[in-house]
């Protein structure tokens, strides 16, 4: 087994080779000078001066469409800058392309994962990077020494998998072991934990602090503020494009930041009403299907239903066969007392069931179509009159959700590709808004959502209770199933292994049964 | 150069069709007439040739020449044109009355040439006129081809029923195509004498596969019009005989009568400008060699 | 490609670069048009554009039809065959002495029937579109021509055979035929749901399909559609040359596809419109009528023609990328 | 397409699948040549064996070239092109006098320029793949029959037209080629890594990128060893025919295509192998073999081709779900 060292030193000195001048730690390594970017009359960017020290662990904070991600795509050599400039340990760089970023030694786990599909996790890990004999490459090595340091990092992943059959999560993991294996100076993650368990997570603190260790400069973004207080040495914030301040972690707190982030106070991110529990809106017994088995659990009206477990754990599967997305092999549903079989998605939302799926980059969006048509995409049957489309009535039902959830775009007619992260995510959430259900199945529905955002999601979600519906929240933050659920179930490979009413158990005893500890 | 003849053929890019535009060309040169060159780029482009005639007619000229892909679909359409100027047939006829002359081969009757060929050429090989022969046709639906097909089955029925045709062929075009079909028809069938091969493209595939296996003796090839390589065949004796009409004439001349039409001169209803059997025997005749040899430049 | 920006043209979005976009189509014709009016006195006589129109009319249907298809990502290279095809079941029909009305709706029949059979493969047997629509295209030509024992059927129909050469108007019926095909088609893909469909299904099929988008149906509808409209301008086209024969309308499918290209379709799917391929039938067709009229050989045509749809689609893409 | 299930027979993972693929068409080839042999006394003669092997050589090798393209999410649509215009090239050489060896480079040099060209326009002139060779296919044959003046070019160097029908080892040379291609594209998509970053280009070029990988490069060579291949097929074709002429080779871009998907190509990309399509163009040419030597009427041909393309690939296609 190759670990993670030795892979990482022969590539640390190509770094060196490549002419990384050593900064001392606690140095700038690396200072960026009004740098600016426009997405055509958006200004992504605003002209931020920042400066990163050489061996701190960095944060950037922000609402949805702050500018973090355009900030790493500047560093990273993804686009190009409007203006300003970046100096890089003292000296003027261009950072044109990624080839350079990565010759100088820089390099992001990017906050959607960008690897290929098609390839191996080995082939990814060592992708434009291959190691080479005689012209050809060496495949059962770089298999192997993938496999090292993904064993080493303690991810559960074999190197030889076709990367497009795992789950995100999992993806999110290659991404991050393919950026630790590269051996960089300069590394940046954005929201790499926003797919992973508290398990997962905690295994990449742990390698963020051993690179940091090993003198790598870490910037890390994140919207969970309890990760950047755990992790970092420094924070800065930023909003509407503006670099708002820096902060030295000792000297700030949870309340200050949010205020610098959305100008605003929040008294409590986990809002949380309880309703006086109605009828059984669904019942499932002994549903089996591909990925999930013998799960028995229901939902009321007014209630919350959290599922918690690790990557994998079924949670998704199970989501997926109660909506008729997937086939049931064995169980039945109950559907407000009525056994029902859901054949197709069209059933399950006839019957009154809306899923927001976990990934919306896969399952979630168009993204070469408008936010619009996204929004509007369940509903289109409700909005047409006669032969044709009410468009008056597109527009302002679109118009509305944007309004509603404060997706942060121009127009409705802007592609869904060119919103942020977080505002993606708010697309899927409005669609199934507008289209309004009995039951609402949110599979990660905060995933790359600011706090501001996040506690007006939670709002929302009382008040589809306060008009009797029922939520189950998939959650692998453990805090947010924790706080808000009304009964909470823990997945384990596929099988329901606990259940817990609102708060009745510790974190402690559900991670352990998450995990099987 | 105030009189403009365009000239409309079934297929710009084959070579006999170009030796109807050398003819034509030579005859605007002689006569300072203006010739536009056309044609679709596929004899079985129909539609193509119905807008070629059309666009040819909205240039208000002198007259029209053209060389009808299909007998029935052009009719209207020369009848249309034929309102607004004269328009001279060539090669083949189409079902129409409004033609002001037509100077055709008979495509049917250089079928028979050829079958009368074949058969002669198995005779001179075997003693007998008997024996198993195949015909192989370059593309399905273009008129011309399935009138030599039919004139070269007709007379094998009527006049040689010693032949035995076991094999009747479509290729799509293609030389390479003609060329596999043939090698097959070797394994597939040995005791062939003799085929048809009725244009110039097949004529070219076909020999090369009879070049190739060396049976130039034991099967006997007709083909049909000719170019340097089928000729080069026929003097390597791996194509007994070709069927050879006199496109060059059929431009010329073609041009000449639309002038004389367009002058008001009278001119004769029909003409045939014929075809001939080329043979190893007759390929040095005169008459012959003229023909084989056109001045397309 | 996987090089390219996808651009979008998309359902309702940015509608003004959409229009201008189409605009900018029509500048190019236009630009197209006034040149050839000034290098040749026959351009712009009457009896020419009506040529022109009647030129384009059959790969305009075509590339309609064809469009939906594209944008749900897939693509119908049968398109040409199902032309020579249902010619010569027309053909074949008016001969046994079927009424015209019934010989009309009857192939119409057949190019739904070819439509959903292409959906079937797609959709049941899991077939890539490509290969599907290759294998009917290969077959269908051997039907027509086993038919028509490799010859051709005559249409003796007189009513049937003079309607493609009549004018309505002053315009030639072929090209209503063309407007008759573009509006619903433009309603239909543009202001009704199921044109929004198409384009979610071309952008992300499950995304639509977690929707409650049902995308089995949306792809019947696409090809169903695109046969539809082959069969129709075979219905035309024999009406325009008279005789039903299998091996017509060759090469067309690349035509048509070429004309939605050209009209600013995304082979990647989820990008196109109704006017761009009409568009880009039309400025195929000019190319060919004014090589024509200005009696460039044949040969130069080709080479012209290549290079100009180079021309085309790169300023369009410059322009595009400009806009945004 | 958007709605099949994507497969992956990618480049090292699943080697296993990988390997049982191939074999899975090789054993339905293998059926195919039993049904003939007991159908037909002449199938296993060693003489009908060279031929076949000589049949479908051509278009394995554009097959092969092809896939490099389609790999990458992309599509050569001018292979057909190349094949006829530098099959003039090379007999108009040798007609000049040019040595043949020069020839020969010249020739493959042209095939390496049109590649190039190709990649310029996809790569720098944002224009789809499927316009560029759909223009190169059109300008090429229109300057091939200028260089013809639309006829043929013979070529006399007997050295160089024996070559197509000799043997080496009982195997006939044109076979030989196939193996002389394959090879080293073997090697070249699997075991190197610009095979591997074509499948990343393919995959996801936005990621390939970001790794590093030189994507406009990596669109070169696709398209340039797939123009070479057309060249060099263009060779073996001028050698069998003895004749430059710039009308052969209509379609064998469908063909290519074809053979390259029945081979488990994926046209979305990123899905890929060397063998699949070498056994996909001969499972073609053992269709029209067999049809000629059971002497099938030349339509049912046509129809039957179509048939066995829908069952063959539908059967992988089960074949591979059942694998996963
Ligand atoms: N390709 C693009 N074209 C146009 N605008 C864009 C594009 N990409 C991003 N933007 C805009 O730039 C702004 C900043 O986006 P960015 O992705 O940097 O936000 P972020 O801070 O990372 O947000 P999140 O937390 O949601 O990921 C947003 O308003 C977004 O809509
Ligand atoms: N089609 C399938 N057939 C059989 N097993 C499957 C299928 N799809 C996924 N699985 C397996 O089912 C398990 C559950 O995966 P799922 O994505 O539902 O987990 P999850 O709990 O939602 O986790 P997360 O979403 O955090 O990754 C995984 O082990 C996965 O490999
Ligand atoms: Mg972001
Ligand atoms: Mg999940």
């Amino acid at each position: 087994m190759i670990g993670l060292q030795e892979v990482s030193h022969r590539h640390d000195e190509q770094v060196r080779a490549a002419g990384g001048r050593p900064v001392p730690k606690g140095a700038p390594i690396l200072e960026l000078r009004s740098l600016q970017k426009n997405y055509g009359a958006v200004e992504a960017l605003k002209p931020a001066t920042m400066t990163f020290l050489s061996g701190e662990i960095h944060a950037i904070v922000g609402e949805n469409g702050a500018g973090k991600s355009t900030l790493i795509k500047l560093l990273t050599g993804v686009i190009a800058r409007s203006a300003g400039e970046i100096r890089w340990c003292g000296e003027t760089v261009d950072l044109a392309t990624p080839n350079e970023a990565i010759a100088r030694g820089i390099n992001a786990v990017h906050q959607e994962v960008v690897l290929c599909p098609h390839l191996s996790v080995a082939a990814n890990m060592f992708l434009g990077d291959e190691m080479n004999r005689r012209g050809l490459m060496r495949k059962r090595a770089m298999t192997g020494a993938a496999q090292g340091v993904l064993d080493d990092l303690g991810f559960n992943l074999p190197a030889n998998a076709e990367l497009g059959s795992l789950t995100i999560g999992q993806q999110q993991l290659v991404a991050t072991a393919r950026a630790a294996m590269r051996g960089t100076q300069f590394l940046i993650f954005d929201e790499p934990t926003a797919y992973l368990t508290r398990q997962e997570s905690a295994q990449l603190f742990r390698l963020i602090r051993r690179l940091q260790g090993e003198g790598v400069t870490i910037v890390y973004i994140s919207h969970r503020l309890e990760e950047v207080f755990e992790l970092a040495d420094r924070v800065s914030v930023l909003r509407d494009g503006t670099h708002v301040g820096t902060r030295a972690i000792s000297e700030t707190n949870e309340a200050e930041l949010i205020t610098l982030m959305i100008n605003r106070t929040i008294e409590q991110i986990y809002h949380k009403e309880r309703f006086e529990q109605g009828e059984m809106i669904v019942e499932t017994r002994g549903l089996s299907g591909p990925g999930f088995r013998d799960i028995s659990l229901s939902v009321r009206a007014g209630e919350i239903v959290g599922l918690y477990g690790l990557i994998g754990a079924g949670r998704s599967e199970f989501a997926l066969g109660l909506y008729g997305r997937n086939p049931v092999s064995a169980g039945e549903i109950f559907w407000q007392g009525r056994k029902v079989a859901i054949g197709n998605e069209r059933k399950a939302m006839d019957l009154g069931i809306a899923l927001a799926p976990e990934s919306r980059r896969d399952q979630g969006l168009c993204l070469n179509l408008p936010i619009g048509v996204n929004i509007n995409l369940p509903v289109f049957k409700r909005l047409t009159r006669g032969l044709t489309i009410n468009r008056a009535q597109e527009a302002s039902n679109a118009e509305r959700q944007i309004r509603d959830l404060n997706i942060k775009t121009p127009s409705r007619r802007v592609l869904a590709s060119a919103m942020s992260g977080g505002n993606q995510q708010k697309i899927v959430i409005g669609r199934w808004l507008s289209h309004g259900a009995k039951l609402f199945i949110f599979d990660e529905p905060t995933v790359g959502v600011d706090v501001g955002t996040k506690a007006e999601i939670y709002r929302l979600f009382a008040r589809l209770l306060e008009k009797g519906a029922g939520i189950i929240l998939i959650s692998s933050y453990l805090p947010e199933v924790y706080e808000l659920a009304d009964r909470l179930h823990v997945f384990r490979q596929g099988r329901l292994v606990a259940s817990h009413d609102y708060r009745a158990a510790s974190h402690e005893e559900v991670l352990a049964q998450a995990i099987n500890a | 150069q105030d009189v403009t003849i365009p000239i409309i053929v079934k297929d710009t890019t084959s070579f006999y069709w170009q030796i109807v535009l050398a003819g034509a060309r030579a005859a605007g040169k002689d006569l300072g007439v203006n010739v536009p060159e056309l044609g679709a780029q596929s004899e079985s482009d129909i539609n193509g040739q119905i807008t070629i005639l059309e666009n040819a007619v909205a240039g208000a000229p002198a007259a029209v020449v053209i060389a009808p892909t299909e007998f029935k679909a052009l009719g209207k359409p020369v009848d249309e044109a034929a309102k607004s100027v004269p328009v001279i047939g060539i090669d083949s006829g189409a079902d129409s009355k409004a033609f002001t002359s037509f100077l055709t081969t008979d495509n049917v009757q250089g079928g028979r040439i050829a079958a009368d060929g074949l058969a002669a050429a198995i005779k001179e090989a075997t003693g007998k006129e008997e024996g198993e022969i195949a015909v192989i046709t370059s593309l399905p639906g273009v008129g011309s081809l399935d009138q030599r097909r039919e004139g070269f089955l007709d007379q094998v029925k009527t006049k040689y029923p010693g032949l035995k045709v076991v094999a009747d062929k479509y290729a799509d075009g293609q030389a390479t195509t003609g060329l596999n079909i043939m090698t097959d028809l070797i394994t597939a069938n040995p005791n062939l004498v003799g085929v048809f091969a009725s244009n110039l493209i097949m004529a070219q595939g076909v020999g090369q596969a009879i070049a190739e296996n060396k049976l130039g003796d034991k099967i006997k090839v007709i083909g049909f019009d000719s170019d340097e390589k089928t000729v080069g065949f026929l003097k390597e004796g791996v194509l007994a005989g070709l069927v050879v009409q006199d496109p060059y004439r059929m431009g010329y001349d073609g041009v000449k009568t639309a002038l004389a039409v367009s002058k008001g001169e009278k001119v004769e209803a029909n003409v045939d400008t014929g075809a001939n059997l080329v043979t190893k025997a007759n390929m040095s005749e005169p008459k012959i060699d003229a023909l084989l040899n056109p001045k397309v430049n | 490609m996987s090089v390219e920006t996808v651009e979008s043209a998309g359902p309702t979005p940015k509608k003004g670069v959409s229009i201008l976009f189409g605009l900018t189509l029509v500048g190019l014709l236009v630009v197209l048009w006034l040149l050839l009016g000034l290098a040749t006195n026959a351009f712009w006589t009457p009896n020419n554009i009506s040529n022109l129109l009647r030129q384009g009319a059959m790969t305009a249907i075509l590339a309609v039809g064809q469009t939906f298809v594209i944008i749900t990502a897939g693509i119908d290279l049968s398109v040409g065959a199902v032309v020579g095809f249902t010619s010569v079941i027309v053909a074949w029909l008016l001969a046994a002495g079927v009424p015209l009305w019934l010989a009309i709706i009857a192939t119409l029949a057949i190019g739904v029937l070819i439509g959903a059979f292409h959906a079937f493969g797609i959709v049941r047997m899991g077939l890539p579109p490509f290969i599907i629509t290759l294998a009917t295209l290969t077959s269908l030509r051997g039907i027509g021509l086993l038919i028509t024992n490799g010859s051709t059927i005559s249409i003796t129909n007189d009513a049937f055979t003079t309607f493609s050469r009549a004018d309505f108007l002053g315009i030639p019926s072929l090209f209503w035929m063309v407007i008759v095909v573009a509006i619903p088609a433009y309603v239909f893909l543009h202001l009704s749901r199921f044109g929004r469909y198409l384009f979610a299904v071309g952008s992300n099929s499950e995304a639509a399909r977690l929707s409650g988008v049902n995308v089995n149906r949306t792809i019947y509808l696409a090809y169903i559609l695109s046969s539809t409209c082959a069969a129709f301008v075979g219905l035309l086209l024999a009406s325009r040359i008279g005789i039903g024969n299998a091996t017509q309308a060759e090469g067309w499918e690349l035509q048509a596809i070429a004309s939605s290209v050209i009209g600013g379709t995304s082979l990647f799917g989820a990008v196109g419109s109704v006017h761009g391929p009409l568009l880009g039938a039309f400025i195929l067709a000019t190319i060919n009528n004014g090589a024509n009229l200005l009696n460039v050989n044949s040969f130069w045509q080709r080479i012209i023609t290549g290079l100009l749809i180079i021309v085309i689609v790169y300023f369009d893409q410059l322009r595009r990328r400009g806009a945004r």
